[in-house]
This record gives structure tokens, C-alpha cells and sequence, in this order.
């Protein structure tokens, strides 16, 4: 395993200490291993909290800003965060008009954070609303399942929620605007490496030279099939169809397009890639009114790929375009 | 019959964290094989808090021991083991209450109350590959051996092979809850990791509750 | 080896649809691989033109926008661009004010923008001034060698240099500043793995499991040395050294700190790694008064790392802060 | 003495093509030793160029034709190689100027126009450990033999063999110029990538200009 760091039992709060000291903006809770906004909390805004394992940065501590996150708990490395530093992170940015926690459905991180809910509001009286992301299409949605897994929405979900707290809206009003995003989006993933864990050493899984995981999690949980190594324009078929079939998107829909990369992908690669998503989705009809492409949602150091598409009016654009001050996302200010 | 003091859950806990440490490796390998590799560390990390938590300044109430113990695996495990096993003993040590000491009876009604507590948590059903298909036939075996009149190391005895037997009995399951859902019908031919250690606490119940460890 | 790309022969002229596809500001010369901005020519405005062999990204493409670049020329992948390409830029943006070219110093490149400078002047008459960077203390610098590559420092001279020339300074004004930058900086490098080069196939190097090569070009060139696998406290002491001790650094100097990620580097690890050379920093007494910490300037895949230490006065810190909107570097505006 | 006409210098341009494609990972191998192994694939990328460029179109004054070769060189090869290759024969076919053809004083003067842009260009000296290590003494070699009175083919392999030497004396040197200078004492013990390629354009000089192709 090579790495950049010391001991592997320390990544996560080393790297907590770096954000703190490269962004004066935000702040650090180490204890509980939540980054918050210095400004925080702020009077009659509603609080943003989202928060889930470590090894996705710059999810959440880097959209932790203006216009995006208040608040942020970093788990262990692909482990929820505990409901204690949810607890911690509601109560910094707790400023009168409520909290929101965003949560990605996995069952760990769904019950971490539905116990710091019961916790804060018995111990301060906070209203919390909860809006779990789960727009993974290669998991098969069924009440007799765990559900599909929060992935990509996620990032596209704390943006618009944000600049919706950000414009004074209340809790309702913000939750509303996140469950509306989280419905209109979905997403598919693929990797090309396994990602290594640093207390574990050694890749998650093993992968041959000319084999790729379509459908993978962003903690190497292995996805819906091993196929065999293909060229960017098949790659972006196999994202780009079951996406569009699963909401499904239809012809004039206008639509954000998130090209994702899992932390192991170069730019070019990235940028080559959405050449051919982007044909494919005009072919299709739609009308992809912005794109994001970069690596805002990673896996460590696995190499590949997510897409996430979602559908977009009026209201979601303007509160996608408003001003955001973070780390990871900034425009507009 | 006996009673249960605070000493014997401490035991208990001591024992189930042996285990754990002991397992810690074997855990997380059947967590890599349907989950994420995490379960051993996760569990491992809870109960290392747990027996610093205890050390020196254990609770002298069985209660109030068995609810530091949920707590500190509440506060330092996340994951979907967490808030299960911390809800298990928070139920656990609420059921008990403030006596100095409880019968088998009140222990096993307790048992019942803690799972009752994860299955509130997990939403999961019997028949679903998780830590519930060892825990539940476990708190039934220890029901029905102390309505049978049996001891209570004979029932705590058939709380373990029943906690044994629902793990074991987890291996052909396809999955429905938790992680190893996302594999669907891949699921199957593992046991489930946390049915797994469940049935390590269940065998380290058997070891000290009767007072097997003074 | 496993990209997302097609053939290996059209990673950049795919790469560059997909840049166009991604940001409806910028235009792309397909002919000649220009990423340009869609205002350009902007009358009175000095024209900033970079470029260089692709497999860098973002650099440069993804610094063309307002506050910074007006073109880009990409070569092929670790090729320095032709001419042609350069020359086509520069008739692209010159606005009547001159135009600056930003060049690193490899010998490929400023031959060829030598050539291109001469060309535009004959041809077109536009005034060209050309600005040299090389900021890697890895390599020694004299008189009878090609001299110093030039690495990170040309990330933060063409932000810095692109606002004095949004500003309306003139070409000298603009050139002086760019030559200030350049003077003012300092940068080391470090690979964990090679990368590898898609017409290629196979690593450039090879690193043994417990061995970095320090001192690495942004190429695969090999570096100063082959060390032994280390913890990031100790990698980050080998990167800040030499470059403190090459300008001189001096204790009370501001500085800003670029800490930058060569493709295949996790975020959480360069936030692992900043902590540390932030705390060696202020340490030795410099005033971080700004930072940067991402993937800016990369080798492909290749994991590993480089700091840039550029000495800054109140001038080059507003240039800094000014405004700027490019795909990669976005704030202000 | 013969005089040298613009199908001798097609003929030329068309070996020197064939000997790169046929080194073409040979060139490469060599710099990725002490440079970024991108030799072969840049002079094959520009020698396939020149061949499209010339293929029918071919200008019919020699000065003309190679004047195209040294253009298509600069638009297609970059790198190091593009401007320096591009320059000795835009410089080549200046000196050639409008004549229809050349005589062997004429192109040795010529190619000594084209070494000269060569170092004009790129800066480097004899035993910097570049292609003008094979260009310069091969041009020297050339002249003196001329001088010497040997004939036009004499000359030419006299100027393909100081061209191997001067590849060959490139092994031990220490980079000075380009990229293999990074690497200081570690480049010395490779003969020098460009140094090779010089090789080839004069062995395939000494196989045509004297008309030995047709
Ligand atoms: N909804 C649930 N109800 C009960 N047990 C569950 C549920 N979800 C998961 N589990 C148990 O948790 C175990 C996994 O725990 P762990 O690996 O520590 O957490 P995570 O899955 O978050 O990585 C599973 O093997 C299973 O027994
Ligand atoms: N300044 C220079 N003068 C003469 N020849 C040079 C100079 N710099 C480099 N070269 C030649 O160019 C060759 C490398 O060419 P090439 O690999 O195509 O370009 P690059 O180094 O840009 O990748 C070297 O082997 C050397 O012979
Ligand atoms: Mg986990
Ligand atoms: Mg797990
Ligand atoms: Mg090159
Ligand atoms: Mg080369």
C-alpha cells in the first residue's frame, strides 16, 4: 500500500487538521471529528448536517461553506459517523430554525443518524428533519431490501438544499427541496480498480487486468456484474442507459449532468468520457442544462466512474446557479 | 435460583470482548466476502472503548453497567453494528433497572427486551441475514429452557447453540437487510458477520452469567 | 492498462470535445487543439496563451476563462504543442494589446513557442512576449543544462498574471508580474507510482512496493532519487526543504502553499500531507497567507504529490483574490 | 560531378522515413532510458506526415521540396525533436534556394546551413549529448571529403559513418541539452535518442543523394 500518509489509524483526523488549516473559512471539532462553518451557527437559517464514512472527500467536509453544508461529521474511513458527532455537528449549527441532516441510505449510516435526531431533539429541543439520498440504480429498490444506496444526488442534493437554506427558506421548505432532488436524480457507478483501505492494506477486491465492476458502491461493494474491460463510449452506455431507464428520463427533460470521478481517474480521462455521456444524452432528447465533472465523490483511490443525472426547472437551476463557498464547490462569490 | 449481579455481566462483557479481539480478523473477512470489510474492526473498536469505559469505574448496578456499555458501543462503532448492539444493551439495561441484582428470569426478559430493541432499530425480520437470526432463536431457547425448568447455565447453554445454529443457519440466506442486500441472490453461502458475533456474545453469556467465570 | 478512454490515439482530441461539452464559456479549435475562451479576442486586453503537452489536466485547459488564460493549446499527450497550434492561439486572443505566452521550460516547448512567437510577430504583426517558467528545485540549475523544469509556479502565475491582464495592464505590466511570480516560487515533486501513457501502455518506470521517487518531473522523468517508502510527515520535510532553502525562504515571509496531486493522489491524502507541511511551514516562521490543495497540475494516473512556495507581497495576493471563472479555478464571480 | 535533383531528395526523405518506421520503437526504447520515450513515436508521427505532404503533391525545385519536409516537421513533430528536425531542413532548403537542381558543394554547403539552424535553434554545443553530436561531424566529414576530391557517394558515406560514431560517441556523455539533462551523471552509459535519428537521416543520405535509388 502506498500512500501519503502516517499511520493509518490517524488518516482521518490528519486530514481533518489539514482542511482546518488550509481553509480559514471553516472550522474543526476534533473531538468529534466534525468540520463546521466559523460563522456557525447562524440566527433563523436553517442548519445543513450531513456527514457519513471518511475516504469520499471532498465529501462533505469540503461542500461544508456558504450556500452548501453547515456542517459535516467524518466517520472512520467508509464507517458512519456515530450519533454522538451528529449530535455535536446539529447542536454547532443549530441557529433557531432547525436542522437537516442528509443522509445517504445506508443502513448504518440511516440508524446513526435517527438516533443523534431522537438524541437532539430530546436533549435540545432542535427540530430535526431527515432526507436520505438513494438514487443508485444498480441496486434494486424493493421494501424488501435495504434500498438502493445513496451516491452522486448527494453532492448535487446539499448544493441546492444549501442555497435554499441559504435564501432563508424554513426547515419544511428546505426538506421539500431536497426530497424533490433526491426523487428527480439517479445514478450508476463503475470501477476499474479496487480501492485500498489503509487499515486494511491491501485492495477491497481483486479485479483482472482486463475486467471492470459496473455498478459498484463507493465503499467497493461489488456491483451488479463483472464485465469485461470496454472503450469509453461502451462505458458510457452502460452508465448512462439504466439511468435513464430507471426514472426514467424522457425526451425534453432538461437535466444536470454529474460526471463523477472515484479518486483513482484523471481529468482527461473524466473529460473524454463526458464527450460521449453528453452525446448519448442529446441523443436522447434531453436538454443538459448544466454538467459537473470532476472528482467530488470518491472511493479512496479506486479508479472509475460515476454518472448522475438529474432532472432540473426553473427553481432547482436557479438555486443550483446561486452563490456557494467551499472547498470543493465555489462560484458566484 | 441465583441471581445475576453486576460483577457476572461484567464478566460477561470482559468475555464477549476476548472474543471479539480474538475474532476481530475472522469477522472481517466474512464482512469483506458480503459487506465491506469493516465488521471485525467495528466491533473490536467498541469493545476496546467498552472495557476502558468499565475498567475501574464500572456502574455498580447491573442496569446502569449494562446501559454504559450500550452508550460507549453507541458512541464508538457506527456502522450498522453501532446503533444495533448499542440499542441492544441500552434496552438491555432499561429492562434490568435499578436492582442490585436479577434473576435468570429478569435477565431473560431483558434479552428479549434487547432484541426487541434491534429489531425496532434494524427493521429487520427473522429470515433476513443478520444479527437478529442468532439473537432471536437465542432469546427464545433461554425462554423456553427456564419455562422447562432447566438451570440457568442450561439455559444460557442452549441460548449459545441456538445463537450458534441461527448463524449457522444465516450461510444459504440471500440477504434483505444491511450491506450485503446490495449482492442480492450473491448473498447466499456466507454466514452473515453479524449473526456471527452475535453468536460470540451468546457463547460468552454461557461462559460467565452462571457465574461460570468466579 | 485500464482507462476510460477509446483509442489511445484520440485521448486528446476527445478529451477536448468533452471540455467543450462541459463548459459552454469556453470554444475549442478542434484543428488546431485550442481551448479558447468564447469572448475572445477581448479588444485592449493582453492575451494570455499557455499550453503544453496534454495529460496535465486541468492544466492548461481548464485555466482559460475570465481572470486567467485566453487560450490553451494542448499538445499530445507529454508533447509539447507545434507552432501551429500556438500561433493559432495567439490570433485567436490578441486583442491589439499583445499577447503574453506562458511557457514551462522544457527544451520542446520553448522551441516551439519560440517558433510560434516568431511566426505571429511576422505573420500578424501582434506583439509577443514570452514568459519562462522553471520553479523545480529537483533539478539543478546552470548555465550548461537545460535548467529548472517548470512545474506548479505556472499554475499560480497564469491565475495571477491572467488578473492583471483582466485588470487592462499592459503587456510589459503583465510580463513583469508573470516574471515576478516565476522569480518568487519554489517546487518539488513526489511519485508513489509512474503513470501511464495511454499510447504507451505500460508504466513509464517502475517503483518497487517500498520505494518513491523523489524529485519526479510531471513526465515520468526520474527525479533526484529513489528513496524508501516513508510517512507523510517525513515526505513532506523532503518536499519543503529543498524548496525553502533554494529561493531562500526567509522566517516572516508570506507565502502561498500549493499542494498539488499528480492524477492518481485521493484528496484525503493531500489534506493528510498539508497538515503536515502547513505545521513545517509555520514553523519555520512563514506566514501561510494562502493556500491551494488539490489536482491542478498532473501526470496522468501517477499518484504522488508536489509543493509550490510562492513568496507574496499585498500586490500578487489581490491578484491572487481577484475574481476569477475557469473549470478549475472558480471564485469571486 | 552529378548533380542532386528533387527526386534524389524524395528519395532521400522516403528512406529516411522507412529507417524511422523501422526504428521507430528502437528510438523510443532509447529515450525512455533518458527522456520521456516519446522519440520514435514524435519522428513517426512527422516522417508520416511528410510522406502524406509529398505523396503527389511533391514540390519539383529541390529548395521547395525540402522547404515542405521542414514545415510538415515543425506543424506535426513538437517536442524537441519538431523544431530542431524542422529548422535543419527549412535552413536546408533556403540554402538550395529556387535552382532545379543542386551539386554535391551545393547540398554539403546546405546541410551545413541546416546543422547551423540546428544549434541556432536548440542552443547546444558539440558533446552536449544531442543530434548535433551525429549532424556536425557528419557535415564536417562530408566537406573534407569533397575537399579531398572523393566523389559525391564517397562523401555521403563518409558523412553516414562520422554520423554512427557521432551517435555512438553520444554513449558515455552526460546530458547537458533537452530532457535526458535532468537525470546528470545518470544519463551518461545511452547513446543519445536524437543522436540515433541524425544517424538515420545521413545512412539514408549516403543510400540516395548519390542517386543510388534509382
Ligand atoms: N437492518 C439490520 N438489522 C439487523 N442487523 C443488521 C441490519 N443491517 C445490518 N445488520 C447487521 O450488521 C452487520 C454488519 O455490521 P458492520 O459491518 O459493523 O456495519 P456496516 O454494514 O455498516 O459496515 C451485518 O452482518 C448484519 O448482521
Ligand atoms: N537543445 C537541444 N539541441 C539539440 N538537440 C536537442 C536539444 N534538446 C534535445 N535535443 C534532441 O532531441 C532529442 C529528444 O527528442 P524528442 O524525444 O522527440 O523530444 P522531447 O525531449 O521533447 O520529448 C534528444 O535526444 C536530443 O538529441
Ligand atoms: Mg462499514
Ligand atoms: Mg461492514
Ligand atoms: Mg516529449
Ligand atoms: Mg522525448
Amino acid at each position: 500500500m502506498k500512500k501519503l500518509i502516517n499511520d493509518p489509524a490517524d488518516v482521518v483526523p490528519e486530514a481533518l487538521a489539514g482542511i482546518e488549516a488550509a481553509h480559514p473559512d471553516l472550522r474543526v471539532d476534533h473531538a468529534n471529528k466534525v468540520v463546521y462553518r466559523a460563522d456557525a451557527p447562524r440566527s433563523g437559517k436553517v442548519g445543513l448536517v450531513s456527514g457519513g464514512g471518511s475516504g469520499h472527500e471532498p465529501m462533505h467536509g469540503g461542500f461544508v461553506g456558504l450556500g452548501m453544508l453547515d456542517a459535516a461529521c467524518a466517520g472512520e474511513v467508509f464507517t458512519s459517523p456515530v450519533p454522538d458527532q451528529v449530535l455535536a455537528a446539529t447542536r454547532l449549527v443549530d441557529g433557531g430554525a432547525g436542522v437537516l441532516h442528509v443522509v445517504k441510505n445506508y443502513t448504518g449510516d440511516v440508524m446513526n443518524f435517527e438516533m443523534a435526531a431522537e438524541l437532539a431533539e430530546a436533549e435540545t429541543g432542535a427540530r430535526v428533519v431527515s432526507v436520505v439520498t438513494d438514487d443508485d440504480v444498480a441496486v434494486q429498490d424493493s421494501t424488501w431490501t435495504a434500498g438502493r444506496r445513496g451516491v452522486g444526488v448527494t453532492v448535487l442534493l446539499e448544493k441546492i438544499a444549501g442555497a435554499a437554506a441559504e435564501q432563508g427558506r424554513s426547515l419544511d421548505e428546505v426538506a421539500d427541496v431536497a426530497r424533490r432532488v433526491n426523487a428527480g436524480g439517479r445514478s450508476m457507478g463503475l470501477a476499474l480498480t479496487s480501492c485500498t483501505v489503509p487499515a486494511v492494506g491491501h485492495p477491497t477486491f481483486e479485479l483482472g487486468e482486463g475486467e471492470m465492476e459496473l455498478g459498484v458502491g463507493i465503499h467497493g461493494e461489488p456491483g451488479r456484474e463483472r464485465v469485461p474491460l470496454a472503450p469509453a463510449r461502451d462505458i458510457a452506455a452502460m452508465l448512462v442507459e439504466p439511468v435513464l431507464s430507471d426514472l426514467p428520463f424522457d425526451r425534453g427533460d432538461r437535466v444536470l449532468c454529474f460526471l463523477n470521478g472515484l479518486g483513482g481517474t484523471p481529468l482527461i480521462e473524466l473529460y473524454v468520457l463526458y464527450n460521449e455521456v453528453h452525446r448519448i444524452l442529446t441523443g436522447s432528447g434531453l436538454d443538459v442544462a448544466r454538467s459537473l465533472v470532476g472528482s467530488y465523490m470518491t472511493s479512496l483511490d479506486m479508479a472509475g466512474t460515476s454518472v448522475t443525472l438529474l432532472r432540473v426547472d426553473d427553481e432547482l437551476l436557479s438555486l443550483w446557479d446561486a452563490p456557494v463557498r467551499t472547498p470543493a464547490l465555489r462560484w458566484g462569490v | 435460583m441465583e441471581q445475576v449481579s453486576a460483577d457476572d455481566l461484567l464478566a460477561w462483557i470482559r468475555e464477549f470482548a476476548r472474543l471479539v479481539a480474538e475474532n476481530r480478523d475472522a469477522l472481517t473477512e466474512l464482512d469483506a466476502a458480503i459487506g465491506d470489510g469493516d465488521h471485525g474492526a467495528n466491533m473490536h473498536r467498541g469493545t476496546t472503548a467498552v472495557l476502558a469505559a468499565v475498567d475501574g469505574a464500572a456502574p455498580a448496578a447491573p442496569g446502569a453497567l449494562v446501559k454504559k456499555v450500550g452508550t460507549t458501543l453507541v458512541s464508538t462503532v457506527g456502522g450498522a453494528s453501532g446503533p444495533l448492539y448499542g440499542t441492544f444493551f441500552l434496552r438491555l439495561g432499561t429492562a434490568l433497572g435499578d436492582a442490585a441484582t436479577a434473576s435468570p428470569a429478569d435477565v431473560a426478559a431483558a434479552l428479549r427486551a434487547g432484541v426487541e430493541g434491534v429489531v425496532a432499530r434494524g427493521r429487520a425480520e427473522a429470515g433476513d441475514k443478520t444479527m437478529v437470526d442468532a439473537l432471536l432463536p437465542a432469546v427464545t431457547a433461554c425462554e423456553e429452557a427456564l419455562a422447562a425448568g432447566r438451570t440457568w447455565a442450561e439455559a444460557l447453554a442452549a441460548a449459545a447453540e441456538a445463537a450458534a445454529a441461527g448463524r449457522d443457519a444465516t450461510t444459504p440466506m440471500v440477504a434483505r437487510k444491511g450491506r450485503a442486500s446490495y449482492l442480492g441472490e450473491r448473498s447466499a453461502g456466507h454466514p452473515d458477520p453479524g449473526a456471527t458475533s452475535a453468536a460470540l456474545l451468546l457463547a460468552a453469556a454461557a461462559g460467565t452469567l452462571a457465574g461460570g467465570s468466579r
